[in-house]
């Protein structure tokens, strides 16, 4: 179900559907995690990405099923993106053996090898190394998979991100570095982290191509992964596409930032005015790709995909205590 | 005497101040930290602190919050995400005549930094033979519990045991934060500064003028003679429990706070195993090559004979930290682990 | 068995070989290094060696000479200067159905991987509950002697010993670098495997065919009575000569080389300090929180009583390697200092 | 003597002169080490830069005595271009107490903190966030200092690098990061390890000022050196400058790399017609700032200051070895 010759003016309606619906799976998991978290029963730290849905709707388009991703903290939209079951995540943050991680990881290492998901690192950057290992797999295998690794624009001020796009560009790895800039790393601005705001520019100082794009214009995202992947599985080398958003939930949890005065509510606001969801919607209905009630009743569908997926999570078990010493080392089965 | 007791909770504390001649100054170990902090950029212009993130409204868990207000933007300030560089920079500074502080939230991104933790702090004053040295600290944050999992809660403090020319300092009580804090900051020399996240809240006398603790010097939490517990960091507030419930039983144990880990006061140590014959080392680390490791070896070495039982080590299992809350509660030992421990090597021969 | 024994030097080896019934096949530890992976890439075509200078003429000390002539560029690679990422990478890649062995010219740069190794590769399969596994292999060589000073010629084992989820293995002899690598690479876990400097000239007998070495096995370098000496990598080859001067005085040593450290073959090292009730561990690291101090404690925890003496521990002394041929002669311990040790233990109680 | 107000075509004759006596005492010094080396009395790895001097001489030209320099492995030039004692350098390399670091660092560990230089690591790129920290302190202290950092084209690739110039471009701290390029790290080329050559362009990329040069004409350097060091002390942020240039030696040792077959004798042999020595010797006698016969004598009191190094390392002791102990940590003698 790849994209791989149309560009986002010659999208067939379903295609526009698609994308549309990934958003709102995102959003509406997530939101759902909003409601469900003050009962204290999902006992690890979430890290929302509402507000961010547009970029890994857009990416994730062009992506086969075996394809890899490699991502962060904040990966549950990548997931999504991606197709991983909700059900297995949901049961993940609820701590349960059900989870995609048996209950291991929590919100922040969640996996699904056959969606090509290889688990997600909290430590900012640490994914990143491990992508273009995948990356280089692929190129040694020549398997034609293409990887591509999420990473926000706190991640490009670790040094191994630069070691490993230094190793991508110089390999020409099939490889996709996309970085989501929402503006912050915790409650860090850009300004007290950075010299410069255009982490895109960094791709052709180490030889990759790059681009910078609005993160929240899901076509302009479907157009530039398009290039970017094409370009990766071409033979064509990596690039490095950085996209502006912004995150509405707090850092880590379902609060907001300005309530704990991190950031300034006018900035939220003004963000949430460039919802990529609204936005894309309205497109949707102005060109008449849908109708305000096919949207709505898409919204249903997947509301009940998700409140299946949290009825799976609660009622799952919890692992049992001897699962504690389990997979620590992988025992051949040979 | 107040200062080295360790308070379960806020309302013991003010149990024991309330019935005290003397007056108690009670903080948290977060306003311990803080509190020293302050007052050595205040008092010594050597001294500035930074760190990924310390000068946001959360402030490290309130251990450095607002610093910034009061010093200013030159000596307290955000950084960016860059562990490696950051620490370097650190020791940069310090061979150039500063005093940094230098702030990780946890101590697992600290493994970031070994390069120049291992290669750098710790040789620079060797490696030119004293031509300079390196007074800097790094301070950082175990974290534990709600799901934190394997990347967010480990206690890795033995690897830094292992290096000559640093320190390590573990303080389990607001009045060793602060002291300790202080001392190390005076000392000279690369500091690994490691504070758990569940004493933040612990409260306890501080008295308000600075004042130092002797690095490598140990403190019996609770004098006893038929077990000594060596408890590392928070589990010396588990330990402290552990004894009201051993005692009921009738078993006095002798609980040793190490507080610095790298030099570590074997002198305490051997002399209260002598005397009890029997001991336990609880930690929050994992097990081989921890710090329950090299005590075992020193006892071996200076106290042979010495032991009526096999030595027990307390620890974390040898795996990650799981994120299920289940697992986990698995995961951390405790009173009860050391009450079995202790009532263990005490019955060990009797059976 | 000739596959056990340590030959001092290549004339003790010729020696051996000429006087064996059965012919002999002798070869280098480098050449058996290189032998390993020659077969390895041949029969499995997951394997791919990569690291920093593994092309060039010399190859790593010879351990990889000329792997890229015969199996191409595409999995004998150059890379650029970026320890950590290209562990990184090296996981990555394992996790995506390869078998990479990564080369690192020197243990010292290693802790700049510290991060990936310790926060990801020894996690990716527990954190993940076995979804996925790491099978990569870190080289990586001990430097020593002609003033490679305090960073480059550090024994940084006991850094890795301390982490669950990663192996740890150094094996003394050709025949173990070349059953030993292949095991590792069979293995599917992430394995640090750290060779020595001063053993790559080392001739010993090593079949031609691929073999592996159970992980987690030592082995019995020499039967004895008296002491048992842990020696590890480089100080096996100095417990055997020390060996044969202790045998002159009457003093029959038991040697055992654990050759994996994690996990560590604990019954073998028990079972032998219980027949000799004697212990010396002797190791090129550092001693707080190395090698000798966890085998210390678990001869308190398995073998309670079994001591005749307090266990002595050989390593350099707790400072960094210092340059001056000098000061290097005094730092690394040797063949005297075990003989001294051994005595030591065994005149215990008789003075 | 610093010379902060003369461009390249201002300079004296003393100036130029100068620049020409430390590049010959750099070099005398290096070949001095290729005699002796042999006799096997200095017995550590010596990394010499014969063929690089021009740069160390070019930038330390507009250096104050206390002001700071970091560097690498390669290290000698710098130091001497900076100042530092000749004999303690060589009593170091033979292991001698009187050494410049007690016979406890050998040829990679070089210091002269009367001299602002602060000690060397051997670790590639080690020295680079130290460098950033020395100027972080000037930053803090205002004493007006600026810190030099040199380092190869192999210590380019490091991520240290590049979180440390993103940091000194962020806090415009006065440093200036000079990247010798001299086409390899150890054997291996350059093309095998970056995807790009020209690493100057990672300076703008991560905020910093830049500048891509002939390392070996000193006078460029000269120039170059000057616009950053004035950068740097009048609150202007870093520059990052990268010199080409090329080690006639093998890359430890005295002997040459074309003999064991890891690069051709042919690039050797081109790069010494560009010897920046020879060349700028050609100059000064053409230009008429020196006579043929004032350069000779010129060597031959270098010759001879070098020869009492060596004499004096030789009769020095070896540090006792109860010194082994000593200096672990720094005892306050408050
Ligand atoms: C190496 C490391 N340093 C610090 C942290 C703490 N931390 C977790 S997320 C985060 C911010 C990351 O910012 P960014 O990469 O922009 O991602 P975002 O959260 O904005 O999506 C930080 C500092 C960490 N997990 N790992
Ligand atoms: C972190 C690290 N990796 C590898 C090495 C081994 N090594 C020593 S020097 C060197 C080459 C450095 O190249 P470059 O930075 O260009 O400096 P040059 O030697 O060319 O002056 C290497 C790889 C090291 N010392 N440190
Ligand atoms: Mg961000
Ligand atoms: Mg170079």
């Amino acid at each position: 179900m790849t994209k791989e010759n149309l560009t986002k003016n010659d999208l067939t309606k379903d295609n526009l559907i698609d994308l549309y619906r990934v958003m709102l799976k995102i959003r509406l998991f997530e939101e759902k995690i909003v409601d469900l978290y003050p009962e204290q029963e999902m006992k690890c730290p979430v890290h929302l990405c509402i507000g961010q849905e547009a970029i890994a709707a857009g990416v994730s388009a062009h992506l086969n099923k075996d394809d890899y991703i490699f991502s962060n903290h904040r990966g549950h939209g990548h997931a999504i993106a991606k197709g991983a079951n909700m059900s297995l995540l949901m049961a993940e943050f609820y701590g349960k053996e059900t989870g995609c991680s048996g209950g291991k990881g929590g919100s922040m290492h969640i996996i699904e090898t056959e969606r090509g998901i290889m688990g997600t690192s909290a430590i900012v950057g640490g994914g990143i190394p491990m992508g273009v290992g995948a990356a280089l797999a692929s190129s040694i295998k020549k398997d034609g998979k293409v990887t591509v690794i999420y990473n926000g624009d706190g991640a490009s001020e670790e040094g191994v991100f630069y070691e490993s796009l230094n190793f991508a560009s110089l390999k020409k790895l099939p490889v996709v570095f996309v970085c989501e800039n929402n503006g912050y790393a915790t409650n860090s601005p850009q300004i007290a982290r950075h010299s410069s705001c255009e982490i895109a520019r960094l791709g052709p100082a180490l030889g990759a191509a790059s681009a910078c794009i609005d993160g929240n214009d899901v076509l302009a995202v479907y157009d530039t992964a398009k290039e970017a992947i094409e370009r990766a599985r071409n033979g064509g080398g990596p690039t490095l596409i950085e996209a502006s958003t912004y995150r509405w939930k707090g850092h880590v949890g379902p609060g907001e930032d300005h309530l704990i005065g991190s950031r300034p509510e006018d900035e939220l606001v003004e963000w949430k005015e460039l919802c990529p969801i609204v936005a894309f919607d309205k497109k949707l209905t102005t060109d008449g790709a849908a109708t305000e009630a096919e949207l709505i009743e898409l919204g249903s569908v997947l509301a009940e995909e998700i409140a299946e997926a949290v009825r799976f999570a609660k009622d799952s078990e919890y692992p049992d205590v001897d699962k504690l010493l389990t997979n620590i080392y992988y025992e051949s089965k040979e | 005497m107040p200062w080295t007791k360790i308070y379960g909770d806020k309302s013991a504390f003010e149990k024991a101040a309330a019935e005290s001649d003397v007056p108690l100054r009670g903080i948290t170990y977060a306003e311990a930290l803080r509190e020293a902090q302050a007052q050595l950029l205040r008092d010594d212009e050597r001294v500035f602190v930074f760190g990924e993130g310390i000068d946001d409204p959360g402030g490290v868990f309130g251990s450095t919050k607002d610093l910034h207000k009061e010093f200013g933007d030159e000596r307290v300030f955000d950084t960016p995400l860059a562990e490696n560089a950051l620490t370097g920079i650190a020791l940069g500074a310090a061979v150039s005549g500063m005093r940094p502080i230098l702030v990780h939230m946890r101590v697992d991104f600290v493994p970031l930094t070994l390069d120049q933790i291992l290669n750098h702090a710790a040789k620079w004053s060797y490696m030119f033979d004293g031509k300079v040295h390196a007074p800097m600290i790094v301070r950082s944050v175990i974290g534990r519990g709600w799901g934190s999992a394997a990347q967010h809660s480990q206690n890795l403090h033995a690897l830094f045991t292992h290096i000559p020319g640093i320190r390590v300092i573990m303080p389990a009580t607001p009045y060793d934060a602060k002291g300790l804090l202080m001392a190390a900051v005076e000392d000279g020399n690369p500091v690994i500064f490691i504070e758990h996240r569940w004493l933040y809240g612990h409260m306890g006398h501080v008295p308000e003028d600075p004042y130092t603790i002797p690095i490598g010097k140990g403190i019996v939490r609770r004098e006893g003679t038929d077990c000594t517990v060596v408890a590392i960091s928070q589990q010396a507030a588990e330990a402290v429990k552990a004894a009201d419930i051993l005692a009921e039983e009738g078993i006095n144990i002798e609980i040793i706070d190490p507080r610095t880990l790298r030099p570590l006061d074997t002198d305490l140590i051997v002399g209260s195993v002598e005397k009890t014959g029997r001991l336990v080392v609880a930690d929050n680390g994992w097990k081989y090559g921890g710090i329950g490791a090299e005590i075992a070896a020193r006892i071996c070495e200076n106290a042979f004979g010495a032991l009526k039982a096999p030595i027990e080590r307390i620890n974390v299992p040898e795996c990650p930290t799981p994120a299920s809350h289940i697992l986990e509660a698995e995961y951390y030992p405790g009173i009860e682990d050391i009450v079995a421990a202790v009532k263990k090597v005490v019955q060990y021969g009797h059976a």
